[in-house]
């Protein structure tokens, strides 16, 4: 039982920094700009893309995982140049309208250019089996994500929290007025951390590339959990991001591995294998609903 | 203080680091125009709002005409009978001013539910003619068809206060009604509320001294977030503590 | 934005499209296309769902990311109806109304609360919420959805018929119609319209602005509901794809494209928009590509939509 | 929203026949796009094998195919068929994938009297009560291939067994079909419908340590669920086991080594022995690169069952009746040997045991190991009251 609850434990952390690696970027430019940006998950799934042909042809995983990096950073700054500046201060209705058509789009040019069937992105070959850990297996794959992860997470959280950069985007998203009275370049950060927040899409995209499918539509599903984050963390705050991405991460995994069994401890078995994964797959909405419910705000609110 | 239409009990209220009212106590009589003057920044327009509902307080309590109010919502206190008008002109600029004042008079519980989907609220006379009624007595009895958002300065102001009567207030929540108006229209407005106050209740917040001193019975002064005096006109300009507080502001 | 005001004009073109309308069918069955039929339908039921999306978010200002909840809560009802022996409309369609309404009204009460970007989302959570309700019930089907293997009667008439069903949704969209454009003049409508543009005055003019505002979004849900029964009926079967958060975003790009709070935009932007899939399919196999660049066009270039031809906002 | 693509068979030699200037049509809705586009394709694409063996016609006359993608959707599906019934009067529909989509199309197809040859889709309830004269299907009935692995399972002695199947309909068939000859104890797990991310399940069959896993998950769920399942070292002390749609050439192609090992079970398999399989295995990889799949396999039946009806009415398939007649005489040969119709329309044919291993190219693929069941029908026949 101990072991099954640390397995899962790493799997809920696994899938929590990832969370949070999409996340960020989403929180980020929905506080400093206050911009939705439902196109975030197109971005995370055209750096997969780029990710997987980019691995192909130098039949590299890391390579690709680069070059895709480099390639979604890219986009995302000639989108952020073209388009999303013209956003900005457009009300929330224009910009749900303009993303939602940049899903389309991106959807629809991933099926011209790598047809409508999903890629396969390998693991580097080294990683692909198991490795022992206190006793028991765990995939070697999955613990480079999560040392990943952990990494790009501290990373994120010093230039956030302590450099002169991360004080102006921190600035930025209390109050975007005063941040631009004090002369800082408003503009340049927008573009840069727009920039940013594609290259996280794509780190992630190209690290879960090979445990799930690169496939047309896989953004959109992220696209939703990433937005119940930043809701449940508070928009615009990179620790509550990150809070957020760990407990939906959690819950999501936990709820799915016990809800099934504990339910089957207390409903006839019928009504418990019917239910169970109908709870599961609710839960973090439910979540989300509960702490607006008591915090409209989030948990950790960016403006006071 | 048998007869406070409003009385509001050590109300208190922070944000963040700022203690923005600090245990004010206050009260409104019926019948009279009571001016609440301070220097900028001393909390008027937060009093204000605790007043009417668009904040709560941390602590403290509000009682209007002989009820508690203080957990009551914005709408229910104007349906109590408090009715305001805003610093920053808020009317409809994309309707006409009479359309302004029926959407205020519809608003009204003796004007019947507004859950109607069917009759055009054009054939409803009755709605139009009060309108009409009160823009008249703000004097914008021949500016019914202009749009609001045409209206001059002064002119929009006086809808706000037409819009404010339209719901039958006994208290009428004045904030600055002067603030931006010409000399030309100060007047003008001084007279008008000087003309309304015999129907109704004003608590009246305003910064144009000669106004204050010429429309208030009684005036209190906040200063800080405090309450520091309350008193007849006369009795105010001679209290020290006003003195200093305005003259130590002011030099 | 002001208050809707009819175009001059707006009666004698109701009135030729309607008779248009009317004779639709028996037109294209001279043509031997009675095909469309069936697609006129499409198009009708979805105006209908579009425009109860235009009530709340045109007219009550609520933009609401979760609309397909109740077009899809619609369909199940219409569907349930179906599994329990309800066969007749007269009886279906209130009931879809009715159930869409009341979710709707749960739904509104809570995210009513919030405000912005948070109202976006949790609309948009309730309605994904709804989805994997229905994705994980084996009772309804779950993601095989419940089909409707006969079409509801309506007043004892068969709809067997696709001209009985597409005069039956024309007249379900006329009324609805109706009482929207009644609606917009009358006193609610500008109570809502009101409310969209400065909720505080309003508050402060003694409105509950709360209560107006749970009104229009559960009033929008029941219509919805009622386009989503009507649906069923159509495509035979009630699936979860209709409560998926793209089928949102469809209602909603719909309505923008016609013109939001004009009173025909919802309709307007469900010919377009359906109109455009059916032939530009045809040519273009890649036609979202296309339909993402209008959209930005409009975004950029014409954020009122094509429906602002249609009424006009007076000033 | 539905892709259109019109490919036209070109035929212009008459070919005796009346109505020769009218071609036959065939509506072709299928899965073409997203997760579970690529059993739509390999149907597909043996379907268009068949109609090129054929010279692109169908009993000798000229045959147009219409082709349009579902996307996994129901109602786009059901547009897509509207528009072939009614605007282009297709003479029989095909392609199908996904039984809820099926059974959200059937009705309309039915009513219009229009024949569904089914190349994969065989949902129970056309097995049983709601029977039709007009659909057949060339493949299976759903539960057969899991009934076929139940036995294996069940003569192989394993006595703890847990399954993992996603939440729907399909997927609790899929456990009353393996329940139908496993006698043993399992334990039943339910994921969501297209997950893609099996860590949470894993975890639970490392703890609960069964001796076998039979897991159903079609199309992406299934490559995912064997990678994952492989890479958290669980294949050493658990032996897995599928129906062969979660164990065909498709899956093989994309897990690659990891799949060694893994038993299924199939009615068809790229090595059987008979002519027609050989011809048919081998012109599929000199067009397409790649081995067929039982997928391939059916939609290439569904086109040879269509021509060989087509031809025994003489091209006058506007008599349904004769039509029907003809479909259940099967006079074709189908590329998994011998089969015969029953009463409802489903075949009855034999099941086979595979196992996954390296065949002499060095190639990792299906080994057929021997026979489950013989002359195998489904559950439901009894509740047709067809004829």
């Amino acid at each position: 039982m101990t072991q099954l609850v640390l397995e899962q434990a790493l799997n809920g952390l696994q899938f929590g920094l990832m969370l949070f690696l999409l996340a960020a970027g989403l929180t980020l430019v929905f506080g400093i700009m206050d911009c939705i940006n439902l196109a975030h998950g197109s971005l995370y799934m055209v750096g997969a893309y780029f990710v997987a042909a980019a691995a192909q042809a130098a039949d590299s995983f890391w390579i690709g995982l680069g070059a895709g990096i480099a390639g979604a950073a890219l986009l995302g700054l000639l989108l952020e140049l073209s388009l999303f500046r013209q956003l900005y201060r457009r009300d929330h209705l224009s910009q749900v309208l303009a993303t939602f058509a940049l899903i389309l789009i991106a959807n629809e040019s991933v099926r011209v250019i790598w047809g409508p069937a999903p890629l396969m992105l390998n693991p580097p070959e080294s990683l692909a089996g198991p490795v022992e850990i206190a006793g028991f297996f765990y995939p070697a794959y999955r613990l480079v994500i999560i040392g990943v992860g952990l990494v790009v997470a501290a990373l994120l959280y010093l230039l956030v929290a302590k450099s002169r950069v991360g004080m102006w985007v921190r600035a930025g998203a209390a109050n975007r007025e005063m941040t631009e009275a004090l002369g800082i370049n408003v503009r340049g950060l927008f573009t840069a951390v727009f920039v940013f927040g594609a290259a996280l899409c794509a780190l992630a995209g190209g690290l879960l590339g090979p445990l799930l499918a690169v496939q047309v539509g896989m953004g959109e599903s992220v696209l939703i959990l990433a937005f119940v984050v930043i809701i449940i963390g508070g928009i615009g705050s990179i620790r509550g991001a990150l809070v957020g991405a760990l407990i939906v991460g959690t819950v999501d995994t936990l709820g799915r591995a016990l809800l099934p069994t504990l339910l089957r401890a207390t409903l006839p078995a019928d009504a418990a294998a019917t239910l169970g994964p109908a709870l599961a797959s609710i839960l973090i909405y439910l979540l989300m609903a509960a702490i607006l419910f008591f915090k409209p705000q989030g948990l950790f609110p960016a403006r006071a | 203080m048998a007869d406070a239409l409003l009385e509001v009990r050590a109300l208190s209220r922070r944000f963040a680091a700022v203690d923005a009212l600090q245990g004010v106590n206050f009260s409104v009589t019926a019948g009279e125009v009571h001016a609440l003057i301070g220097p900028n920044g001393a909390g008027k327009t937060t009093f204000i709002h605790h007043v009417s509902g668009a904040l709560r307080p941390d602590s403290g309590s509000i009682h209007f005409a002989g009820r508690e109010a203080t957990r009551l919502s914005m709408h229910e206190r104007v349906r109590a009978g408090m009715a305001r008008s805003y610093q920053i002109t808020n009317v409809f600029t994309g309707q006409s001013a009479l359309d302004n004042v029926a959407l205020a008079v519809q608003g009204r519980p003796d004007a019947g539910s507004s859950f109607r989907f069917w009759r055009p609220v054009a054939a409803e006379r009755r709605l139009f003619d009060e309108a009409v009624a009160f823009l008249e007595q703000v004097g914008l009895g021949d500016k019914a068809g202009q749009l609001a958002g045409h209206l001059s300065h002064g002119e929009q102001r006086a809808l706000e206060l037409a819009m404010a009567l339209a719901t039958k207030p006994q208290l009428l929540l004045l904030d600055e009604p002067m603030a931006g108006t010409g000399p030309e229209e100060s007047a003008r407005m001084v007279e008008l509320i000087e003309h309304l106050a015999r129907h109704v209740t004003i608590l009246l917040v305003e910064h144009d001294m000669d106004a204050v001193f010429r429309l208030a019975d009684r005036i209190s002064v906040l200063v800080n977030g405090r309450l520091i005096c309350t008193g007849l006109p006369d009795e105010v300009r001679q209290d020290a503590e006003v003195r200093r507080a305005y003259l130590g502001d002011h030099l | 934005m002001a208050f809707y005001r009819p175009a001059r004009w707006q009666n004698a073109a109701v009135s030729v499209s309607l008779a248009m309308l009317i004779a639709l069918p028996e037109l294209l069955t001279a043509l031997d296309q009675s095909y469309y039929t069936g697609f006129a339908t499409r198009v009708l039921i979805f105006a209908l769902a579009a425009s109860s999306l235009n009530l709340v978010l045109g007219f009550g200002g609520m933009v609401s990311l979760g609309h397909a909840a109740f077009f899809g809560i619609g369909a199940y009802v219409a569907a349930i109806c179906y599994d329990a022996g309800i066969h007749e409309g007269l009886l279906v369609l209130p009931l879809a109304a009715l159930v869409a309404g009341l979710f709707a009204l749960l739904v509104g009460a809570i995210s009513l609360r919030t405000r912005g970007v948070y109202f976006i989302m949790i609309t948009l959570a309730f309605a994904q919420m709804t989805y994997y309700l229905f994705i994980s019930s084996s009772a309804w089907g779950g993601d095989d959805g419940m089909p409707i293997y006969e079409r509801m009667q309506f007043a004892g008439f068969s709809l067997l018929a696709d001209e009985a069903l597409y005069y039956l949704a024309l007249g379900v969209l006329a009324l609805c119609m109706l009482l929207f454009a009644r609606q917009a003049q009358a006193r609610f409508g500008r109570t809502v319209q009101a409310i969209r543009e400065n909720e505080t005055r309003m508050e402060a003019l003694g409105y509950p602005v709360f209560r107006y505002r749970l009104v229009c979004f559960a009033l929008g849900g029941a219509v919805a509901g009622l386009a989503g029964a009507l649906l069923a009926n159509l495509t035979g079967m009630a699936s979860p794809n209709l409560l998926q958060w793209t089928q949102s975003g469809t209602l909603l790009v719909m309505v923008i494209i016609g013109g939001v709070g004009y009173l025909w935009g919802g309709l307007v932007g469900a010919v377009v928009l359906l109109l455009l899939e059916e032939f530009l399919l045809a040519w273009f196999e890649h036609w979202h590509i296309a339909l993402g660049l209008l959209l930005i066009g409009i975004v950029l270039f014409a954020p009122r939509g094509v429906a602002a031809l249609f009424g006009k906002h007076h000033g | 929203m539905s892709i259109r693509l019109t490919a036209l068979a070109a035929a212009l030699m008459l070919a005796g026949s009346v109505h020769a200037a009218d071609p036959i049509k065939v509506g072709f809705v299928s899965t073409l796009s997203g997760p579970g586009a690529g059993l739509g394709v390999d149907i597909r694409d043996g379907f268009n094998l068949g109609m090129q063996h054929l010279g692109g016609k169908l009993g000798g006359l000229p045959a147009e195919v219409l082709i349009a993608d579902d996307q996994q959707n129901p109602d786009i599906a059901k547009q897509a068929t509207d528009r072939f019934l009614k605007r282009d009067k297709v003479d029989f529909m095909t392609g199908i994938v996904f039984s809820n989509i099926m059974l959200a199309v059937g009705p309309a197809v039915f009513q219009n009297q229009t024949f569904y040859i089914s190349a994969n889709a065989g949902p129970s309830q056309y097995a049983g009560a709601q029977c039709n004269p007009f659909f057949f299907n060339v493949a299976w009935q759903n539960d057969n291939l899991h009934e076929a692995v139940g036995k294996v399972v069940q003569d192989k002695g394993f006595k703890n067994v847990m399954i993992v199947t996603p939440n729907y309909p399909g997927g609790k068939d899929a456990v009353s079909g393996f329940k139908r000859f496993y006698k043993g104890k399992t334990e039943e797990m339910y994921t969501k419908l297209g997950q893609l991310d099996y860590a949470a399940e894993l975890a639970q069959i490392r703890a609960a340590k069964p001796d076998a896993l039979f897991f159903f998950l079609p199309g992406g769920m299934g490559i995912n669920f064997v990678k994952q399942f492989v890479a958290a070292g669980l294949s050493r002390d658990t032996q897995l086991f599928a129906p062969g749609f979660s164990a065909d050439e498709d899956v093989i192609k994309a897990v690659g080594e990891p799949m060694m090992g893994m038993f299924n079970s199939s009615h068809w398999a790229h090595d059987m022995d008979n002519a027609e399989n050989k011809r048919f295995v081998a012109d599929f990889q000199k067009a397409y690169g790649r081995l067929p799949s039982l997928y391939a396999s059916q939609g290439y039946d569904a086109a040879l069952m269509m021509d060989a009806a087509v031809r025994d009415v003489k091209g006058n398939v506007a008599d349904k009746k004769a039509l029907q007649k003809a479909l259940e005489a099967k006079r074709f040969k189908s590329v998994r040997g011998e089969f015969k119709f029953n009463s409802n329309h489903y075949p009855v044919q034999n099941y086979y045991l595979r196992a996954i291993g390296k065949d002499a190219q060095g190639r990792v693929t299906n080994k057929t190991m021997g026979t489950i069941f013989t002359n195998h029908a489904d559950a439901y026949v009894a509740q047709c009251k067809m004829k």
